[in-house]
């Protein structure tokens, strides 16, 4: 029991990525508002930046960027484990990037079927569609 | 890292994502995730990851919730779920 | 010049569509034949590493100048470079081809039209020839983004379909994504080879299986693999025919071949058919995709819609092929890969020519084509025979392997559901062609001056058709040497 | 037995004639001369391509030729055999005379679309000679299906809704049966043997287990569905809402014909008389044979449309050479190959005068036509010679085939199947002669015809003379035929 | 369909559950993740590239082409909202009645059937539902702007030292001209960073990342090989790599900052650019 307890703990960040990544693809799946699918997507796309953050986070470590980085001691040796992980964050850079660009496209679908049917609602949509 | 901070960091993380998706405002969600972004962005931070928490802040928490917010006053505030 | 071909073949398509975009807002009149410039490069460098490739095998090229696994490698091998030529030749032919349908439907857009286009063919090129994990993402990615933008220019439904494919392409991108992350946190390493390298001491563990797993339901969804289609048939019914036309010859084949990397390069075929018992299970689905697709095409009473279930169809034969776990089989998957773009390419530009002449595509619109239209038409033709699969066009080269395949491991089911929807497809297309060649043409759209004369459409479309519908034809007639000299060797050994 | 192989683009030549001439045909539609001219020129240099290759055919040697290796093991590649050669002789020089019989039709019809009528004629053919040529069942199965769906638009040239109901049945019979038992069929052989090139022995020799062989034979006897053997027979009825030279075409030259030749090709090179003979997998294909046979004379008994008639009696005797092939004794192997050739020539001058009537009075029906015999003697006794060799009677060549078939059951102890054939005759006769007497011998006030109905122009009536004078021809010079036919059982049992 | 994603997602995270048992354990230096590629980025960035903050090394140099891709993202974002938000002027309605309004007295005028003002500083265009900017928010937006700008163009040139960069610059960039278009309007944004001026400066951002690498191509080194570039810079190749990364993180900025106000321009106006929020 104490075992699962201190699984459980050990890894809370990665259970917490995964509510939320639930919460995410519950909103895009079961929604019926475009514009909360598309929050669900962003929440979706965040979860995934945690898990990949939290995969880069060492203990007894500091930020990634060299101490003493210019002036005298430029050169002086660089130990590993002094410093997290950077690569995790490399990549999360470019997966925020996508992230936006994807809202700004999603969003713009939305204006663009707003525009059509005069509703957010998917069923709505749906109904006019149908009656056409 | 400080972990009741970390702790109530968490808890606000999903607070918020569930609360953007839960308020009948289309507004009030744009701002929801604004906050649940920057929530992230504080968790992050506290991880390390100080460029993306940096990104994270400017763009999730910033210009995103602009887009939402643009995006909402072009369409309707109204929504069922 | 020669060794710089795999960087030349990714970057004179983006910095192009840069250029492009800014002729588009100076000079229109420039986008095009710079567009045309830079596919035409691209092809040139594409079917020049398939010579080195068959040359001197497997070509490394790093960018930046690190070497992997530190910075990002291209690797192209007989497997993608195969791809690499239809991906680029397919792009190149359909803007031919849509010159004159782009100027119709867009004439203030023209600029970001080609741009958004040169992207696309930018990121499939790129998905194609990258080695590394994560750039595949980022380059999936792009030509997600700009598939949705052309896509949702269309009908008034378009936007819709869009959004939603939209939602489908995000979920499906960011499982692969989380999938590499599963396979990031287990080795370190993100680049395909070096992750190979690592894995199998880990073949056992969980977190392999559910990497293997939500990486093949994200790629999956991106391919509309059969429950996971609902997307595919709007986006690309509703769409602009220039974008379809690119568009549906392409993602669908790109992410099979996605597919095939991951299965023969990262995991490699002893951890998917070996440690995994899927085999079975995935063929069934692939079975059902088929099925499915032939019937609900039959159900359509619209050629494009009945085309893109089509569409969904042949995935679920390449994703069966590549899992029945067999020689034969995988190459039947690869070869349909080359196949079913070129032929789907075929009756797609068929059907903008159609929409540019008639302004429909639903049955009704049909009516007296085969007189109104004959080139149009033949190449319609000769794309039905492939899709159905008659010798000697190239269909039936694919899913002769594919049965063979599906004999030799004893799915007689897969053979069943290939015979089946062969059958399907020629009522489907016989029934296009009867409405085609009995009825009447019906004047009500008012742009046939003299009925029952010949009206084609401009030279600029039908020729890049007419030369698809002779590429069918030729690469049926070479089935042979590319199996023998290219997918031979795409395939490792170690599968029989 | 090894035969010494000379390798020749010579069949290739002779398919791509008719095939290169489809362009210029295109291009000539305005000048129906022009055109005609093309697709005549076109027929004469294939008949002399095909021609030229007999003698080299009848010393023994084979003509190979290599198109392109598309699968390991499978050529898309063409060999002259003694049987293929037969066929082809058959339908190429047929092609000559339907060529100029089409030109009298069509003209005097004034039918429309006659460019597309030509050009889909032209590609008929260089799939039937293909389909004489192929090396192996890749090549076979190519040839088979562009011609299923180069006939299409002749089948349906009215496009009216007749044609299109018979239209699809064609099709679906046709490519349903080629794609639903054939395909599988030839992929599961290529599996189990690992080659499909016909051998005289057959290539599934020692390979497959009893039940999978027998299987397989069914499905590829009932996947070349335009061999007609009940119960896939009923597109041909279907299919005579063509034009008259398409009919002709359909039952003498090119489809059917074919489709028994893809039979008997595949009973031969590909399981083999010895693998045949073992698993007795003969004996019900005779019985088959034989139902389709009896029933089919016993239906066209019963006809009253002239073309349905003939359509009838084809069915039953397409089953002969079926029947002859599966006797697998010597004799009854060549009397069905030379079957092919014996009832091509009779039928088509039957199929000659169905239509020269037609172009002539507009009748279709035979209780319409008392009396005709009168104002088109010509065309009548054309047709009655005709009759006489699709019953086997003297002075026909006929006459021959079903000699070497009667012989061919004997050899095989069959008694039951020379009652069929002997039977079958009789029903032949039945059918035939009735129309032949109202024809002629009516008296002149019940004759329905006044003076003004003549002859069928010259184009129409000079073919059918010209066939129906081949076919007595047949019976006292039958050599090229029998030879082949000879050379093949020869090749394939060793005696 | 609730049920549907229900069984979705208790599906997907079960399995997720069961994958994340095998994970190392959380913030362990010893897994593979921080063991096999990470101390070398961590121990040669800065022999190799002479830049202390790792990440922007990683992101600019090492995985330089991941980076060309994702500044090509936006890139496509911008184009696709563009391509199907804007609305041209063929197909606008020009309206018949237009207003204008005097900046200096606030008087509004109305001319109709289709008169224009030409345009000079004394009148400004404005739409029918025109509201008053705040006084407060606009004095004060456009005190804070310059300075937003000056720590924009901060991040960007200290990425190399401290987090930020091209990327987050070139956000707050475009995040100043936002807040110039929030806190008055979309006019007279679009007055001071024209729609062709941003379109333009887009391409032109990836096109300097781009052709930064082309450049290393054509000095006969492999594509986004900044020490190629120590030819043209005189300096040692390492220095050299340093000073690519400057110089794609500049395009970055310029692209960035193009494509926010961009899109942001095309979402809050619907493409038609008038009045924004």
């Amino acid at each position: 029991m104490t075992d699962l307890i201190s699984t459980v703990i050990a890894k809370y960040n990665y259970w917490i990525y995964i509510t939320l990544m639930m919460i995410g693809l519950y909103a895009m799946i079961a929604k019926n508002n475009l514009v909360k699918k598309i929050v669900g997507m962003n929440i979706f796309q965040t979860a995934i930046i945690l898990f990949y953050v939290s995969i880069g986070v060492k203990k007894g470590a500091t930020i990634p960027i060299l101490e003493h980085g210019h002036g005298p001691d430029a050169h002086h040796v660089v130990h590993a484990v002094d410093y997290i992980n950077p690569l995790p964050h490399v990549l999360m850079l470019t997966a925020i990037v996508v992230g936006v660009a994807t809202l700004g496209v999603a969003l713009a679908l939305a204006i663009r079927i707003y525009n059509n049917y005069n509703t957010l609602e998917e069923d709505e949509i749906l109904a006019q569609i149908r009656e056409k | 890292m400080i972990w009741p901070i970390d702790l109530a960091i968490l808890t606000l993380v999903v607070v918020a994502a569930i609360g953007a998706l839960m308020v009948k405002d289309l507004l009030g969600a744009s701002v929801l995730f604004g906050a649940y972004s920057f929530m992230m962005c504080l968790l992050w931070s506290i991880m390390g990851a100080v460029d993306v928490a940096f990104t994270e802040a400017s763009v999730g928490a910033g210009v995103s919730t602009v887009f939402f917010v643009a995006a909402v006053f072009r369409t309707s505030r109204r929504t069922r779920d | 010049m020669n060794e710089q071909y795999p960087a030349l073949l990714v970057v004179v398509p983006l910095l192009s569509a840069l250029v492009v975009s800014i002729a588009g807002w100076v000079n229109k009149r420039l986008c095009f034949p710079v567009a045309v410039a830079a596919l035409g490069m691209a092809a040139w460098s594409a079917v020049g590493l398939l010579l080195r490739v068959l040359d001197e095998g497997v070509i490394v090229y790093k960018l930046g100048g690190w070497s992997p696994p530190m910075g990002i490698a291209y690797y192209i091998d007989y497997l993608n470079g195969l791809v690499l030529p239809v991906v680029s030749i397919v792009a190149l032919l359909n803007l031919i081809a849509n010159k004159k349908g782009i100027e119709q439907q867009f004439p203030d857009k023209i600029g970001p039209f080609y741009t958004l286009y040169l992207l696309m063919v930018t990121g499939l090129l790129g998905i194609v020839v990258t080695g590394d994990a994560f750039n595949l993402y980022v380059l999936l990615e792009i030509a997600a983004l700009t598939g949705y933008g052309l896509l949702a220019m269309g009908e008034e439904r378009a936007p819709l379909a869009t959004l939603n494919y939209l939602y489908m392409g995000t979920i499906g991108a960011c499982f692969y994504l989380l999938g590499v992350g599963y396979l990031y946190i287990v080795t370190g390493s993100l680049n395909m080879v070096d992750i190979a390298r690592l894995l199998p001491p880990l073949y056992q563990s969980n977190t392999v299986l559910a990497a293997f797993i939500i990486c093949m339901v994200g790629v999956w969804l991106k391919m509309a693999f059969f429950p996971l289609h609902a997307w595919l048939p709007n986006a690309y019914t509703y769409a602009n025919s220039a974008a379809s036309s690119l568009i549906a010859p392409l993602v669908t084949k790109v992410m099979v071949y996605v597919m095939i990397r991951l299965m023969l390069t990262i995991f490699t075929t002893e951890f998917v058919f070996t440690t995994l018992a899927l085999s079975d299970a995935v063929v069934w689905l692939a079975v059902i995709a088929i099925v499915m697709g032939a019937v609900l095409a039959l159900a359509e009473r619209n050629l494009k819609k009945m085309l893109t279930y089509i569409v969904v169809a042949e995935v679920g034969y390449m994703v069966g092929g590549a899992w029945l776990g067999n020689r034969d089989g995988m190459t039947g998957a690869i070869l349909h890969i080359v196949n079913d773009a070129l032929m789907t390419l075929c009756v797609f530009m068929v059907v903008g020519n159609i929409v540019y002449k008639v302004k429909g595509y639903a049955f009704e619109d049909l009516k007296g084509l085969f007189r109104k239209m004959p080139f149009t038409m033949g190449a319609l033709v000769v794309g039905a025979m492939s899709i159905i699969g008659v010798p000697p066009t190239c269909g039936f080269f694919s899913k002769w392997y594919l049965i063979v395949g599906a004999i030799s491991s004893g799915h007689y089911c897969f053979m069943a559901a290939l015979i089946f929807s062969s059958l399907v497809s020629v009522v489907l297309f016989f029934r296009v062609f009867e409405i085609c060649f009995y009825e009447p043409f019906s004047n009500h759209h008012g742009h046939d001056n003299h009925p029952g004369g010949m009206d084609e459409a401009p030279v600029s479309m039908v020729v890049p058709l007419l030369v698809v519908a002779v590429i069918l034809i030729l690469v049926g007639l070479y089935t042979g040497d590319i199996v023998n000299h290219v997918i031979q060797f795409a395939i490792p050994e170690a599968m029989v | 037995m090894n035969m010494e192989t000379i390798i020749s683009i010579k069949p290739l030549l002779a398919i791509l004639v008719s095939l290169l001439v489809v362009p210029i045909l295109v291009l000539s539609g305005k000048r129906p001369n022009v055109r005609e001219a093309c697709t005549f020129l076109a027929a004469g240099v294939k008949f002399l391509i095909i021609l030229s290759m007999v003698p080299v055919i009848l010393n023994g040697t084979q003509i190979v030729y290599t198109i392109a290796e598309v699968i390991p093991g499978v050529a898309i590649k063409l060999r002259v055999d003694a049987f293929g050669m037969l066929f082809a002789l058959v339908s190429s020089s047929l092609w000559i005379v339907t060529s100029a019989y089409s030109i009298g039709y069509m003209r005097g019809l004034k039918e429309h679309s006659q460019t597309r009528y030509f050009c889909f004629f032209a590609l008929a053919l260089s799939a039937t000679i293909g389909v004489a040529f192929s090396a192996n069942l890749l090549t076979l199965y190519l040839f088979y299906e562009m011609l299923s769906f180069a006939t299409y638009p002749l089948v349906t040239h009215h496009q009216d809704h007749e044609a299109r109901s018979s239209g699809r049945k064609y099709l679906l019979y046709i490519v349903g049966t080629s794609i639903g038992f054939v395909l599988p069929a030839m992929l599961i052989s290529y599996s189990l043997a690992g080659t499909l090139d016909f051998s005289s022995q057959g290539f599934l020799a020692g390979t497959g287990s009893k039940p999978l062989i027998g299987l397989l034979c069914f499905m590829f006897l009932f996947g070349f569905a335009k061999a007609a053997i009940m119960p896939f027979h009923s597109w041909l009825p279907a299919a005579m809402v063509a034009p008259t030279p398409v009919s002709a075409l359909l039952h003498a030259v090119a489809v059917v014909k074919v489709g028994v030749f893809c039979v008997a090709r595949v009973l031969t090179g590909v399981f083999g008389t010895d693998l045949l003979f073992s698993l007795n997998l003969n004996v019900p294909i005779i019985y088959i044979a034989s139902f389709t046979i009896m029933a089919g004379s016993l239906i066209a008994l019963s006809q009253d449309n002239l073309k349905r008639l003939l359509a009838f009696s084809t069915i039953a005797q397409l089953s002969y050479i079926v029947l002859g092939i599966a006797l697998l004794s010597p004799k009854g192997m060549t009397g069905g190959m030379l079957h092919i050739a014996m009832h091509a020539f009779g039928k088509i001058t039957l199929f000659f005068c169905a239509g020269a009537i037609f172009v002539a009075t507009g009748k279709k029906n035979i209780s319409e036509m008392i009396g005709i015999g009168r104002r088109m003697p010509v065309t009548i006794a054309a047709f009655f010679i005709g009759s006489l060799s699709i019953i086997g009677m003297p002075p026909c060549g006929g006459f021959i085939s079903k000699w070497y078939l009667v012989l061919g059951t004997l050899e095989a102890h069959q008694m039951p199947i020379l009652f069929v054939l002997l039977t079958s005759s009789l029903l032949n006769a039945a059918y035939f002669m009735p129309f032949v007497y109202k024809a002629f011998f009516c008296r002149p006030e019940d004759s329905m015809f006044e003076n003004k109905v003549q002859e069928a122009p010259a184009f129409c009536v000079v073919p059918l003379v010209i066939t129906a004078t081949i076919s007595v021809i047949l019976l006292f010079y039958p050599q090229p035929f029998l030879r082949l036919a000879r050379m093949m059982v020869q090749s394939i049992t060793g005696v | 369909m609730k049920i549907i994603g229900l069984i979705i997602v208790v599906v997907t995270g079960a399995l997720l559950i069961y994958a994340a048992a095998d994970f190392p354990a959380w913030s362990d230096p010893a897994s593979p993740a921080s063991t096999y590629l990470s101390p070398h980025f961590i121990e040669k960035t800065m022999e190799e590239t002479s830049v202390p903050n790792i990440v922007t090394a990683v992101l600019a140099d090492y995985r330089g082409f991941d980076t060309m891709f994702e500044t090509t993202v936006i890139f496509s974002a911008g184009v696709v909202c563009f391509f199907l938000l804007r609305i041209s002027r063929r197909e606008e309605e020009e309206p018949e009645t237009r207003y204008y309004r005097h900046v200096l007295t606030g008087v509004t005028i109305q001319l109709k059937e289709g008169y224009k003002i030409p345009p000079s500083d004394d009148f400004e265009r404005i739409d029918a539902a025109w509201t008053p900017p705040d006084l407060i928010i606009k004095t004060g937006c456009r005190i804070l702007i310059p300075f937003v700008q000056l720590f924009a163009l901060y991040v960007i040139a200290h990425g190399h030292h401290s987090p930020g960069g091209g990327f987050q610059g070139g956000v707050i960039l475009g995040a100043s001209i936002i807040l110039l278009a929030i806190s008055h309007d979309l006019r007279t944004a679009v007055r001071r960073m024209s729609e062709k001026l941003m379109a333009i400066l887009c391409a032109v951002g990836v096109f300097i990342y781009a052709g930064t690498g082309a450049l290393c191509l054509l000095l006969k080194l492999n594509f986004l090989d900044y020490s190629a570039l120590a030819e043209v810079l005189h300096v040692d190749p390492i220095t050299a790599r340093s000073h690519g990364i400057l110089i794609v993180e500049i395009g970055v900025g310029i692209a960035v900052m193009a494509t926010m106000i961009w899109i942001y321009n095309n979402v809050s106006s619907a493409g038609r650019y008038r009045q924004g929020l």
